[in-house]
């Protein structure tokens, strides 16, 4: 397979020197979660569309549902040449990263066919249904109803934090069935709601970089119909916490590509060796390296550690998941440490903001460091994960 | 060292119960959020009543209007103001004020500082420049003789409520020399000046480009040891910067503490947690010190500008920095998906870090300095 | 009174140049938690009874149980000027801190006849018998049981961290006298009780430094007399908690001077101009030195936070008590990292210890790191002061 | 780069494997405790069985009796023996024979690795000096050429195991050059020598004084490039450490977990709460990050001594430097009072800490010597 591998990388490399787009006169969105315009959505769609007929999306999925059924290795390998080219994320990234892989896992045969290739294609844009207005991170007590009527179920409540609601065509949606179940989450029921349905509004929310891309979705009624659940009804906390899984990389399973613009400590040093502080380059000050050395270490630390999922005999043997379940808690909490680095060597000039002309690289670290938030705050706090770690992997007991 | 840490007097006591008194009157967070979108960013009614209130002239002599309580005295005003994240010119025209009198000849001062105290004018600084050095003594701008006075060629960046400005401290290289200019503002006619996109909304920040902007002779201050002056400048600027910080991080902090108290996850106050409670009470800890320091700062600084000022003015500055950059973190992350939006308090205060933590000195900047003063 | 406070300063500052007593040969204790020997004790008690005797301790204690009755800036001065030369600390801590000043407000006056007087000239050594085997920062669960029977109470179980506890005549206790109480902090009392009661047993406990200087202490029936009551019988979680509030610092009335040597960052500078490291002053390095830079910082703002309790005005009105408050949980912990920065800029001598010829101020460094422990563990760990200060200081709810 | 992050083999698995099942029958904490009171601090029949199953020579050529594996081999063995704080001469014996190795002749090879591979002889480095520099070039000690051989003065710190050893690696100035020695015991008569007190009462420390010892010429190294070979054992020495203070520092974490899930107060197992879990949660963060990094480093010091390799070393330490000193430290804490005796293993893992962080470059040094080779 080695060969095979190589063969791909050098493949792929060619592909990408011929077809990476040029980026646009208009500002870019740093991740799916915050793509505001038409213009923005069509560029990154036409992006996924174009590395997925040329073959390059989803490698790893089933064919019969529009992926080449490879070995996971192949789409490593792709994924590894987008980065190196930082190549546009993949925006579709509810439906690539968590919903398909959930319905391939869950969904029925019909699902699959229906749903999977619109995902890889990008033509069906998903988003998801999970947080309501007063249950964050605490998933288990949503609220939003579903009743079952004939054919159908009428929804009726809240979402909130749902990116691309604006866009989307599908959201994956946990809802309580039965409120009166023996436990709260046995009442809950999983579903991929089409968002056309009458009784949807979806309210644009604004993110602390002043800029659109999540929003605030209810459902007044909402009839969406009954084969639309995944699983039993009931099932829903176990189908929501298998989309957790993938979603926080717990398990593995996504199409590929990336989900935001990767920040590096490359780029970090490389602005530290612009930035001028007191009139010296800011790489200059040895508290500087220092703490970009530190950095370094700390990102060579998590891709090793990544590495190390491979080699099952290197594990710990009492805790062997340790690097997937910690991926998304140290990983989020790194990338904001870094982009708050980043803004705080440009000295004076740090205040400077997106689409002032004399910012600092336009101002996205500005932007980075605050968007960084979007992954210490959602999909499970940062607080919450280390319950969630503390309990599932250590053994403690609950608080 | 023999002298008391902190000494405070009963004037200063009552100043600060009445700042305190106006700012939380004046600054409501609705008006924080209606400011935003203004020109100016404050209210020049607010700022007639705080000249009214003698407050433009605390640091300045009887002689020219002022009180002659000292600069130290501002700590508490700069600290409301802060906390309720209230923008006025208060801190460019202070340091405009302070720059005329550290520099400006007694005609200087006498033409100029009785209208900025009572708040009649308005003054501002054009100290910082493109290469963002806080050295204020590392000037590109340039000061060249010409007819009747100086021809002015550079670039001004971060000049503070220039719009709403009469009177602007410039600062320039002149034959090899740094010298201070005050300038009305009409002698800017041919110069540009535009808004600065900063992260901070609650701030008016404007690019000045001086090219080839012609100012009177008379403009250049001449009444003081300029490098002193602008020694004295810098720690003015972190001194009150620092209030301003420590302001702002318990703003950031009281917000959070009301939120833990009232939000409920899983059954729970988010604030009955110890991922919440303990940092808060860490967060409350390193308020408490920055006040201290601060009111250190402050006590030294009214005794006497020495080494001793020097060290408290940057310990104050430096921890003002970190403690803000932690509050105003966590003020975020425990909104949860509230602080992510736009609209929660907490991004106000994350913003406003962003610019105020940058001015004046970070923490790194102070503590280079520090090293050698201390150890 | 500023010119009588500068007139006894300069006083007592004469009187130090001609009494301060040479360091012994053999090694000193760094607090009260750690005296081991006889020698160790006579040398302190010696100097306790001397610095009373000369009037500097207790100054602020009324004049008729053996104190001066003056006005506490005094006796600061007077803390000042020892802390200032380095004075031995005074070794019976745990009667001139914390159970001398809760008997002069809970004590009858018999109690305060009996007692306050011997615990200023040291002729009485106390020790504290609170924290139980099972239950160390959970004073409230104390199971130690006290049976009133006639004139006497019947003193049955364990306590643990009892410092001073072989050489002391007094335990202040905290003993279950109601077992069926409503609630279990209302079952406690308090009491005096005398060391040399029959059933009393001390057991060395030996500590992470190697040394001794604490101790377990078994009650097997042993019998005190009822009138070593403070307050009524169910009281005791209420003196208890006065104890606290002296040990912790958040009320004044001590009797005065220091409860060990003082670590400076000064002394730590000092240190770091010495010691070298890879072919430099330890001072040299620019990492180091900004690393003292922020230490300074933190001491100065300290002692400028603590110097602020006396200005109302400037204490945050909403929790004007957070000084005296966070005293004890960050003054631990400050200096528990600044002995370990002392130990870890020795480089590679940094293993070297007490005894070692050879070690960097005879290891004083790293006995002290070690020692450090003591106070963010006992007296309430620095995790129950984050609640205690949480809950209390800032009202935020129990967990 | 192209290489894979992490490398292992089938054969190192398995030697892992073997590994841990020694180190957990051989050195449970009875037996930790028993030897600190031992002259030796080890039993020589654990020595002569790790020995006899081929672990010493794990990183020698088949030649003299190793089983060229590498280095990098040696991380489990290390790590395992750090976990479980066990003493050997396993690291002084290794750096030794990676001396003898790198810096001996065909001649010198032959005659002294094999009986040290085996396990029959013990080897140790008298490597460090009373300026405590990691850089092993700076040499205070000098050898000055006499009649058949040498004449060393100096003084020699942390020479571990010294007592038990047969030959001792020693490093000297030699005519402006470094120069390494290796000496059999016999021939220290005239040194004094006396073991040290360290904090980590596991390890046996000894100081060596080099009063005019006289060696015979033989015992120079003379069969590669010295400041090469000195390089490589700062390396390797670093490299060990790192794996030791990873296995250290999951000891602690292991045994720190089990307190927290049983030890209750307030009615609840202290693991329950938050100010213990999530410190515990971040510990088990770096501790796996750390694992990784000794992997990588492995990784690269058995591919190429290159510049990649020494960047990887010198983040294993660094990082493992850090968070053995966190994670000791919470030992002590999250123990309550009972982490402050001396009887509480946690006391064991905060004393070595002490050792093996100051052993082969602390987390300063290592990170200042990145700088230039990362930035």
């Amino acid at each position: 397979m080695e060969d095979a591998l190589q063969a791909l990388r050098k493949e792929v490399a060619g592909w990408l020197a011929r077809n990476l787009p040029p980026r646009p006169a208009f500002k870019l969105p740093q991740s799916f979660l915050e793509v505001e315009s038409q213009e923005q959505l069509d560029y990154l769609r036409d992006w996924q569309k174009k590395v997925y007929e040329a073959g390059y999306l989803g490698m790893a999925w089933p064919a019969e549902y529009g992926g080449r059924g490879l070995p996971p290795e192949h789409q490593d390998v792709v994924n590894e040449e987008l980065a190196r080219v930082k190549a546009p994320f993949m925006f579709n990234t509810i439906g690539l990263f968590w919903a398909g892989p959930t319905i391939l896992r869950l969904g029925t045969e019909a699902q699959k066919q229906r749903y999977i290739k619109g995902i890889l294609s990008g033509d069906d844009i998903w988003c998801q249904g999970f947080s309501e207005p007063d249950h964050g991170s605490d998933l288990g007590n949503a609220q939003t109803r579903a009743r079952r009527q004939g054919d159908s179920y009428l929804i009726e409540g809240r979402k909130i934090w749902t990116t691309l609601g604006h866009f989307a065509k599908y959201m994956i949606l946990l809802a309580r069935t039965n409120p009166e179940a023996p436990n709260k989450y046995a009442g809950l029921s999983f579903f991929l709601a089409p968002m056309d349905a009458p009784g949807i509004t979806v309210r644009p929310i604004r993110k602390i970089t002043g800029e659109y891309g999540f929003n605030e979705v209810t459902f007044d009624a909402a009839r969406i119909p009954a084969d639309t659940l995944v699983g039993e009804e009931g099932q829903g906390w176990q189908v929501a916490m298998a989309v957790l899984a993938f979603e926080r990389g717990v398990e593995r399973g996504q199409a590929g590509g990336m989900v935001s613009f990767p920040l590096t400590v490359a780029d970090v040093a490389a602005l530290a060796r612009q930035v001028h502080r007191d009139g010296h380059p800011a790489i200059e000050d040895p508290l500087i390296a220092d703490r970009l050395v530190q950095f370094f270490i700390e990102e060579r630390a998590f891709r090793a550690n990544m590495a190390r999922a491979h080699h099952e005999r290197l594990l710990t043997p009492s805790r062997p998941f340790a690097p997937m379940f910690m991926g998304k808690l140290y990983g989020s909490e790194l990338m904001k440490r870094l982009a708050d680095f980043a803004v705080t060597i440009q000295g004076a000039n740090a205040p400077l903001y997106l689409g002032e002309p004399s910012a600092i690289e336009g101002g996205e670290w500005q932007r980075s460091a605050m968007n960084a938030y979007g992954a210490t705050i959602g999909g499970g706090t940062t607080e919450v994960q280390h319950n969630i770690i503390g309990e599932r992997l250590l053994g403690l007991p609950k608080g | 060292m023999s002298q008391p840490l902190i000494q405070w007097n009963d004037e200063q006591a009552m100043l600060a119960d009445a700042a305190w008194d106006f700012v939380r009157a004046k600054f409501p967070m609705e008006t924080v959020r209606r400011l935003l979108e203004s020109r100016d960013g404050f209210e020049h009614a607010t700022w007639q009543e705080m000249g009214a209130m003698g407050w433009l002239g605390i640091a300045l002599p009887e002689a020219y209007g002022g009180s002659g309580l000292g600069l130290g005295s501002l700590a508490c005003i700069m600290e409301a103001m802060g906390q309720h994240l209230c923008a006025t010119p208060f801190l460019p025209s202070t340091l405009a004020m302070q720059a005329i009198l550290a520099a400006g000849s007694a005609a200087q001062r006498q033409a100029l500082l009785p209208d900025l105290a009572s708040g009649q004018r308005i003054a501002t600084v054009a100290f910082t420049e493109p290469h963002g050095s806080w050295e204020l003594r590392q000037l590109d701008t340039v000061a060249t003789m010409a007819k009747d006075g100086y021809v002015l060629q550079g670039t001004k960046r971060f000049v503070l409520d220039y719009a709403a400005a009469d009177v602007v401290v410039v600062s320039a290289q002149c034959q090899d020399m740094p010298a201070l200019f005050a300038v009305e503002k009409a002698a800017f006619a041919t110069a540009s000046s535009r808004r600065e996109i900063v992260t901070d909304e609650t701030r008016r920040c404007y690019e000045l480009k001086l090219d080839g902007v012609c100012v009177d002779s008379a403009c250049r201050l001449l009444g003081g040891d300029i490098s002193q002056a602008m020694r004295h400048l810098e720690l003015a600027g972190a001194f009150l910067m620092a209030a301003d910080l420590v302001g702002a991080a318990n703003g950031a902090f009281e917000l959070t503490l009301d939120y833990a108290k009232t939000r409920k996850q899983f059954g729970h106050p988010i604030g009955s947690y110890q991922a919440i409670k303990h940092p808060l009470v860490d967060a409350m800890m390193g308020i408490e010190l920055g006040r201290a320091l601060v009111y250190h700062a402050a006590t030294f600084l009214d005794a006497s500008e020495d080494r001793q000022a020097e060290v408290a003015v940057r310990m104050a500055k430096a921890h003002a920095n970190d403690i803000m950059a932690f509050m105003a973190d966590r003020a975020v992350q425990f909104h949860g998906g509230m602080g992510f939006t736009y609209d929660c308090h907490a991004a106000l205060f994350y913003r406003h870090s962003m610019w105020a933590r940058h001015t004046y000195g970070d923490a790194i900047h102070h503590r280079r300095h520090l090293a050698p003063l201390v150890l």
